[in-house]
């Protein structure tokens, strides 16, 4: 029962997610906006859909899209909630999140490249660029909280983090900064690329999809926003106290949500979209605060303060 | 009995030719000396008990195990040479009259160098010595060119003055010995210590330079690639297979002097030095060579280098030495003489007019090819264990370091040779040259000696026999005090 | 153990055959005759793997080499079955393969003698154990690899490379001949078990002793700076050599280093730093130059040396368990890299033969001159995606276990305390995760560039797909691939015991833990693919009775579509090498266009090597012009030649005499 | 007596540093070969007359007569005047032979130090003779000179001979007559291949081999 709950909490969020985002940035703009659902709505359209295949491509552009969502929703099954163990999880599970994740992003690039046009060949290439410096970072970041607690699966980590002493804050906050940078990055909003933009030569996402219509659109749209739902639930199992139990931590949970759904709102609304060729030091940024965390790490566990 | 028939048969035999100036009777005498030094060779493997006799040296020529190593090695660079010959002296058109004088030259060279080995007095080695390098002169200029006189006579004076130098160092050892009275290796070694240090140095480095020259190690070496690179093929095979090694022994036995009179730690030194100089001059040329045959004669330089590196690093060293002294002579002797069969067919030393040699003459580029393999000490041919023992013996006299410029200068000479002979070997063959039509063909005498000395290299160097290894080790034995 | 011995001979003597049969019927003997190995060499394999046990033969040499033992532990099984394996392999694929210089002025016959002698040598170089027998089986190792490295020798470069090669293996053997000798020495005894005295003594010998060995067995492996002469041998051998050189070959060094580790333990604390950061660098060097390379076969070759990196990581990261007690991570560290040795194994063998089917039907290596080949080769095309993912270490495929297993010993290594450990496995986990992203970015680039997109070059669309002994081999290895990304528990217990050798305290419920694991993933693993399935299906059944139109890609406006406008790997890769450009040297040949009406313009760019652009080349140029120093010694004076005697001569008298006597 | 017989035997070869005329080198030869057997009628004693013969022989007969008049005529019809070096002064070689010599006497009295069984004479002159010879062939550049110095070279090492020509006669005569032979060997050599071969004799025209 409250393992369906989870799981069934895991894969709505995505929709919700996309829809207080846009809803935020409609109120900052001063419009009213879409409806909350409106994604669902989207999705159930394009499922209805037939599909225009470019004459280029080969099975690789079609088997895709369905490896991508069944990758990103793998990786959602090894996620824990707050309070709660993930469905699956055992020893050094993180390794097998960030490689499913990668494994979606092969596909994506790999079928944006079967289309042959230079737009998504273009989208590509950057996408490929900048997971190289947010990977590393990731797996930086992982290994000092598994340093702190000793553990090396989500759940285990996530459960034992809010009991260890009190440099965590410190940790903690670190952490969650650059987890919201990789929300950023990975989910390819403002400040790194902007989902609504309609010049083909700044897209880094959008273009890659461009030749996508149909079901296998919708596979796609889901499977990126359930990737940031992802992310930010890790945002959450950093900072939410498991002592809340599992009811509290479930709300606090859908809460956090929220939060950070608006967060990306109000930056998409605030700040402007960086110049491409001063993504990198943005992204590098993230990189920093990991070296820092995993050396605050090191430092505090051979006795610090 | 044998010892006297191995000195009076090539002199009678050479007369005869020279009398007679018949093609058969020269072909047949250069032959038949060749099997009167198998058999003889033969019949010391197998009835001597080889042991070292320094107690029973006697009489002015005596055949103890070192002698009989570096005789045997002579033996058989002599066989495959004359059997070369055959298909020299057919192809150069030689007149009768000239080849009657080469054969004749041939004996005397032959039977000089085996003065050289057997003789057991300092005096008549130095004599043999020179005797060689008269006769070896005349072979060089054998194909009268104006470049072959230049070599030769570069060879014969530069070479005369060393041998002089040589003498002069007898003398003074002489000088030095006065007590003893003797020049036989047996007073001498029995009463060295007898000698005066100071006169004993003094006369060994006379000894090094004189018969270093006619080793030719740097820097005494500077004739050496003009001789070995303008004789005939064959008789670079003798000259650097056979003369060079026959000279070292003479340097190794007074090097036992040293030894006894606790003064090898300087002659140590010395041939150290020697030794690598040697390595280091003949590595510079490798890198930039342009000519197949001086290529060879470098690589001489250099393994005559390793021979003093050997010699001055212990029992081990001495051990692989000698086994370097063998390999070497047998792989070079099958170097030169194919070197014969390529500028036959390719009418040029250039390394760079010789391509595709596996495409125009399979066998004779293989044996090319096996034969720079073997010289070049890669596994299974027995140079590769010679230059392990003597890294063992670099450790074991504690100065393993040395193995480091060793190695290097060993690669260096690796590449620069290698290259040239991949280069020659690979590829495609350029068109014969005119003069000599496509019916360039080669008889059996031009490949069979080489794929013979091939074949004992591998056996060697795979499984050495027990016999060998025995008489390795009683000849290594004169080190030992 | 005879039996091994009597496969090993098959080997070579089906080699030797080949030097009697036409040029037509080539081939098919060693193919043959390696396939008849296999049921000599695999059970005593299989029987060592699994109960662990030692087979022995000795063989009587005369001195210097003396007795020698052959003996099939665990640890050289473990190596015998990949060399056993990738020889038959090979011998099929060759078959194929060489079918396209049969009218060419090469000597097949040669060709397949070497292969043959390879494979001997490579089977006898992991069984023999007396130093100066294991010399000469590895000389003769290098010199059988170097004549098929040379096999097109009527090209100048190619011909270059293999003396490159020959002469980088040379300076190998030398580190190794020091090292043996050394030992030999020191112990007075050629057998390998004498070097355990040796590796154990105390003080700086036996480190320096260690690292020689390192040395010389880490220019076979290609660690870093020893790598230089992968990536110009490998594109210059035919690509069934460069399959097997960078599959097979390679390993035998890492087998070197593991037989030294387990032979003398590890002297010092420190050398497993050493080599573990040796390691990491080495892979992320590789993939990145991986990443800059325009030739197909010069990139794989660059793959080899950053899996040689992982490989290194797996063993310096056991090294570390060891030094430090720690059995867990030892045995996750070991277990990787080995398991990480049998993968790379089996798809870069996968990935060089599908490059070579390319390159057999297309003729060239050049990945810009390629593009949409899948429509022509579907087969080759779904292969070589297989094994760019498993080499990418995508879950479900082989490559992904292992890269696990090191991630997982590097988190279990991690504990309080130990700063310097921590730093170090810090390290380790960016910098795997650095080389499994780079490797990702490479792998869709060639995949993509290559495989689809649109043909960049005319009369690409119409290739004939491979042959059957082209595909053959590979369909086998895919196979393989995806059986163990799925089930790691097929191959791991063989692993158990060779693991065992270097970790006798490896208790059974440490071992049952990690299997345990293994079992959780293979699950994991089976409701990924469930789920993969169930989308399909999804799509197949939401997809039924819609329309689906073909049409031409979305050009953003521009009608004209053409592969000219497509993206290449170069503009692929750039935004990349703009970040890492300190470390990729590049060299341009620039021609501008001249006059008012320019005939010609050029713009040429390759990407050097960091190693060999500053260390290597500078030093080589360094000693040639010290030796050239010494050339104007040869003028042709005679007055001169005597002159140089006649200095040494005073030299030598002024010497006596100021020596004290 | 013998002591001014060997100085003057060294001033010999002083000349010959000095000397450009081929003739002059000759003739000095012929008289190095003299004084080289008054100084075996003086010094060696306790042989018997047969060694004592062999020994004149070559000394007086072949060193001081046979050779010196057969090159002189062979000279004579070659027209081989001059040592062709005019552009090399003849200042230098004498210097550093004078410098060598006061070498050779230094290393004469210090070796005599030693205590060792030679006459210290002997050696210092020899030593200093052959290195000055020596020094002569890489100086010169006429084949037919090297020839000459090489024939000084072996007048040298006769006279460190003699300093044990009483202890080992055999081992003089071997080395003497064998020395001799090559010196006539040589000759034969230059005068009829060499000359026929080359037009010019100087020593120049063998310098193709090279690297």
């Amino acid at each position: 029962m409250i393992t369906l709950l989870h799981l069934s909490l895991l894969l709505i969020a995505p929709i919700l997610f996309l829809g207080i985002i846009n809803r935020v940035k409609a109120l900052w703009a001063g419009r009213r906006g879409a409806p909350l659902l409106q994604a669902a709505f989207e999705i159930g359209k394009l499922l209805r859909k037939g599909e225009v295949i470019s004459k280029t491509t080969s099975f690789v552009f079609r088997l895709s899209p369905s490896l991508q969502i069944a990758a990103v929703i793998f990786a959602a099954l090894l996620m824990p909630l707050p309070g709660r163990p993930a469905l699956l999880y055992f020893p050094g599970d993180f390794v097998l999140f960030a490689y499913a994740l990668g494994l979606a992003k092969f596909m994506l690039v790999a079928a944006a490249m079967d289309t042959g046009s230079s737009f998504e060949g273009m989208g590509a290439s950057r996408e490929m660029t900048f997971s190289t410096i947010v990977e590393p970072a990731f797996f930086l970041l992982l290994g000092s909280l598994a340093l702190i607690t000793g553990q090396t699966s989500f759940t285990a980590i996530f459960a034992l983090l809010n009991y260890s002493a009190g440099y965590s804050v410190l940790v903690k906050a670190l952490c969650s900064i650059s987890l919201f940078i990789m929300l950023l990055v990975e989910g390819c909003r403002v400040p790194v690329d902007d989902p609504n933009t309609h010049l083909e030569l700044t897209m880094i996402h959008e273009v890659m999809i461009l030749d996508y219509s149909g079901p296998d659109l919708a596979f796609i749209l889901y499977a990126s926003s359930l990737k940031m739902v992802l992310i930010a639930t890790l945002l959450a199992n950093v900072l939410i106290p498991v002592s809340a139990g599992v009811a509290g931590g479930l709300l606090l949970f859908a809460g956090m949500l929220t939060l950070t759904a608006i967060g990306v709102g109000l930056v998409e609304s605030l700040i402007a979209r960086v110049r491409m060729t001063h993504v990198t030091q943005f992204i590098f940024l993230m990189t920093a605060l990991a070296v820092t965390t995993f050396s605050a790490v090191i430092f505090f566990l051979s006795g610090g303060f | 009995m044998m010892r006297f028939l191995l000195f009076a048969v090539p002199t009678i035999l050479s007369l005869l030719v020279l009398w007679r100036r018949d093609r058969l009777v020269s072909r047949g005498a250069l032959l038949g000396v060749a099997a009167l030094y198998l058999a003889a060779a033969t019949a010391w493997w197998t009835g001597w008990d080889v042991v070292y006799l320094e107690g029973r040296l006697a009489g002015y020529f005596t055949i103890d195990s070192l002698a009989l190593w570096f005789f045997t090695i002579m033996t058989l660079v002599f066989a495959a040479a004359a059997v070369y010959s055959l298909f020299y002296l057919r192809e150069h058109e030689v007149s009768p009259q000239r080849e009657a004088g080469y054969v004749a030259t041939m004996l005397l060279f032959n039977m000089a160098m085996t003065g050289v080995l057997l003789a057991n007095h300092l005096a008549l080695l130095w004599v043999f010595v020179e005797a060689t390098t008269l006769t070896s002169a005349l072979l060089i200029y054998f194909e009268r060119h104006k470049s072959s006189l230049e070599a030769a006579w570069k060879y014969i004076f530069i070479c005369s003055i060393g041998i002089t130098l040589a003498f002069v160092g007898i003398i003074i050892l002489s000088i030095g010995s006065k007590s003893i009275g003797s020049l036989f290796f047996a007073d001498l070694y029995q009463r060295a210590g007898e000698i005066n240090p100071f006169w004993l140095k003094m006369a060994f480095a006379f000894m090094l330079v004189g018969f270093g020259t006619k080793i030719g190690v740097a820097p005494l070496h500077a004739w050496l690639p003009d001789a070995h690179s303008e004789a005939p093929s064959p008789v670079s095979a003798l000259l650097s297979g056979a003369l060079l090694n026959s000279t070292f022994l003479g340097l190794l036995r007074f090097q036992g002097i040293m030894v006894r009179a606790q003064l090898h730690q300087f002659a140590n030194f010395l041939f150290l030095v020697v030794g690598f100089l040697s390595l280091l001059i003949s590595a510079a040329f490798m890198l930039k060579i342009k000519n197949y045959k001086r290529m060879l004669a470098y690589s001489s330089i250099e393994n005559m280098g390793i021979l003093f590196l050997g010699s001055a690093c212990g029992r081990t060293g001495i051990y692989a030495a000698l086994l370097h002294s063998a390999a070497h002579s047998l792989s070079k002797c099958s170097l030169f003489l194919t070197s014969g069969n390529i500028l036959h067919l390719y009418g040029s030393k250039r390394v760079e007019d010789v391509r595709g040699l596996l495409q125009r003459e399979p066998r004779t580029g293989w044996i090319w090819l096996l034969s720079f393999l073997a010289i070049a000490g890669l596994p299974p041919f027995p140079i590769f264990l010679s230059k392990f023992l003597l890294i063992m013996a670099f450790f074991e006299v504690g100065m393993g370091w040395l193995a480091a410029p060793f190695l290097l200068f060993v690669i260096v000479l690796f590449f620069g040779m290698g290259g040239a002979v991949f280069r020659m070997t690979f590829g495609i063959a350029p068109p014969p040259p005119p003069e000599r039509g496509e019916g360039v063909h080669l008889v059996i005498a031009a490949y069979a000696p080489q794929m013979l000395l091939l074949i004992l290299l591998l056996a060697i160097g795979i499984n050495l026999p027990a016999k060998v290894l025995a008489l390795m080790q009683s000849a290594a034995g004169f080190y030992s005090k | 153990m005879k039996l091994l011995l009597i496969g090993t001979v098959l080997f070579f003597s089906g080699g030797i055959l080949e030097l009697f049969i036409p040029r037509k019927q080539s081939g098919f003997v060693s193919a043959a005759a390696a396939a008849l190995a296999q049921f000599f060499i695999l059970p005593p394999v299989f029987q060592a793997l699994t109960d662990g046990s030692t087979m022995s033969v000795s063989l009587d040499f005369s001195l210097p080499i003396g007795t020698a033992f052959l003996r099939l532990d665990p640890l050289a099984a473990f190596f015998c079955l990949i060399i056993s394996i990738g020889g038959l392999l090979a011998s099929i694929y060759s078959l194929g393969y060489m079918k396209m210089y049969r009218d060419r002025p090469y000597s097949l016959s040669s060709y397949y003698f070497f292969l043959g002698l390879l494979f001997t040598a490579m089977l006898l170089v992991t069984v023999v154990q007396n130093l100066l027998l294991f010399m000469i089986v590895w000389e003769i190792m290098s010199l059988a690899s170097y004549f098929l490295v040379i096999f097109e020798h009527d090209k100048e470069e190619v011909r270059r490379a293999g003396l490159y090669y020959l002469i980088a293996m040379q300076i190998g053997a030398a580190f190794l001949l020091t090292a043996f000798a050394w030992a030999a020495t020191l112990t007075g005894s050629l057998d390998f078990t004498a070097l355990a005295g040796v590796l154990s003594m105390p003080g700086s010998a036996s480190t320096i002793i260690f690292l020689l060995f390192f040395a010389g067995f880490g220019f076979k492996a290609g660690f870093l700076p020893l790598h230089t002469w992968l990536p110009l041998a490998h594109p210059a051998a035919p690509t069934s050599v460069s399959a097997v050189m960078s599959g097979v070959m390679i390993k035998t060094g890492i087998y070197g280093i593991l037989r030294i580790i387990l032979l003398g333990g590890i002297p010092h604390a420190s050398l497993a730093y050493v080599i573990f950061g040796i390691a990491l660098l080495t892979g992320i060097f590789g993939v990145m130059n991986a990443i800059v390379q325009h030739d197909l076969k010069k990139l794989l070759a660059y793959h080899s040396i950053e899996n040689i990196g992982i490989i290194g990581i797996g063993i310096g990261l056991g090294m570390l368990g060891m030094v430090y007690r720690q059995e867990g991570v030892a045995l996750c560290g070991l277990l990787g890299g080995l398991l990480h040795v049998f993968n790379h194994f089996s798809f870069k063998s996968l990935l060089f033969y599908g490059a070579g089917v390319v390159y057999a039907k297309t003729h060239t290596r050049e990945i810009d001159k390629l593009g949409g080949l899948i429509h022509s080769l579907p087969i080759t095309a779904t292969l070589f995606l297989v094994g760019s993912l498993a080499i990418s270490g995508m879950p479900l495929f082989s490559g992904f276990i292992s890269e696990f297993a090191i991630y997982t010993g590097l988190v279990r290594s991690l504990a309080p305390g130990g700063a310097i450990l921590n730093i170090a496995v810090g390290c380790g986990l960016a910098g795997l995760a650095f080389i499994g992203v780079m490797a990702v970015l490479c792998f869709t680039k060639v995949f993509s560039i290559c495989f689809l997109g649109l043909p960049r070059v005319p009369h690409q669309e119409k290739l004939s797909e491979g042959s059957a002994l082209l595909l053959a081999p590979m369909v086998a290895l895919g196979i393989l691939i995806v059986c163990i990304g799925l089930v790691p528990l097929l191959v791991l217990p063989l692993l158990k015991n060779v693991v065992a050798q270097f970790v006798p305290g490896i208790v059974a419920t440490e071992w049952e833990q990690m299997m345990s694991l293994f079992r959780r993933l293979s699950l994991a693993m089976a409701v990924l693919a469930g789920l993969i399935i169930f989308f399909l299906v999804l799509r197949r059944l939401l997809l039924t009775g819609k329309p689906v139109r073909i049409f031409k890609t979305w050009g953003c406006g521009y009608q004209v579509e053409s592969s000219r406008m497509s993206y290449t790997a170069s503009s692929f890769a750039a935004p990349f090498v703009h970040l890492v450009a300190p470390f990729v040297p590049r060299e341009r040949e620039v021609m501008p266009p001249q006059g008012l009406f320019p005939q010609e313009a050029r713009y040429k760019r390759h990407y050097a090597d960091f190693i060999a652009y500053y260390m290597i080349d500078p030093l080589s140029s360094l000693l040639s012009r010290f030796l050239g120093l010494f050339t104007w010694m040869q003028t042709g004076r005679t007055q001169q030649y005597i002159l140089y005697g006649l200095v040494f001569l005073v030299m030598l008298l002024v010497w006596i005499m100021l020596m004290p006597s | 007596m013998s002591g001014i017989l060997i100085v003057l035997f060294g001033t010999t070869i002083l000349y010959i540093c000095a000397a450009s005329r081929i003739e002059a080198f000759v003739k000095t030869l012929a008289l190095q070969g003299l004084l080289l057997f008054l100084l075996i009628m003086i010094d060696v004693h306790e042989l018997n007359w047969l060694n004592i013969a062999f020994l004149s022989l070559e000394t007086l007969l072949m060193k001081a007569i046979v050779i010196p008049y057969f090159l002189l005529r062979v000279i004579r019809r070659n027209e081989i005047g001059r040592e062709v070096a005019p552009d090399v002064s003849q200042l230098y070689p004498l210097q550093i032979a004078s410098i060598i010599f006061i070498a050779g006497f230094l290393m004469a009295y210090w070796a005599a130090g030693t205590g060792m069984v030679v006459q210290p004479l002997y050696f210092g002159m020899s030593i200093s003779v052959m290195m000055v010879s020596l020094l002569l062939i890489v100086r010169r550049k006429r084949i037919i000179t090297h020839i000459l110095c090489y024939m000084t070279l072996e007048n040298g090492i006769f006279l460190l001979s003699l300093s044990v020509a009483n202890e080992m006669p055999l081992l003089i005569n071997l080395g003497v007559l064998l020395d001799l032979f090559v010196a006539i060997y040589l000759l034969v050599i230059f005068f009829n291949m060499i000359q026929e071969m080359y037009d010019g004799n100087n020593i120049d025209v063998l310098t193709e081999l090279k690297d």
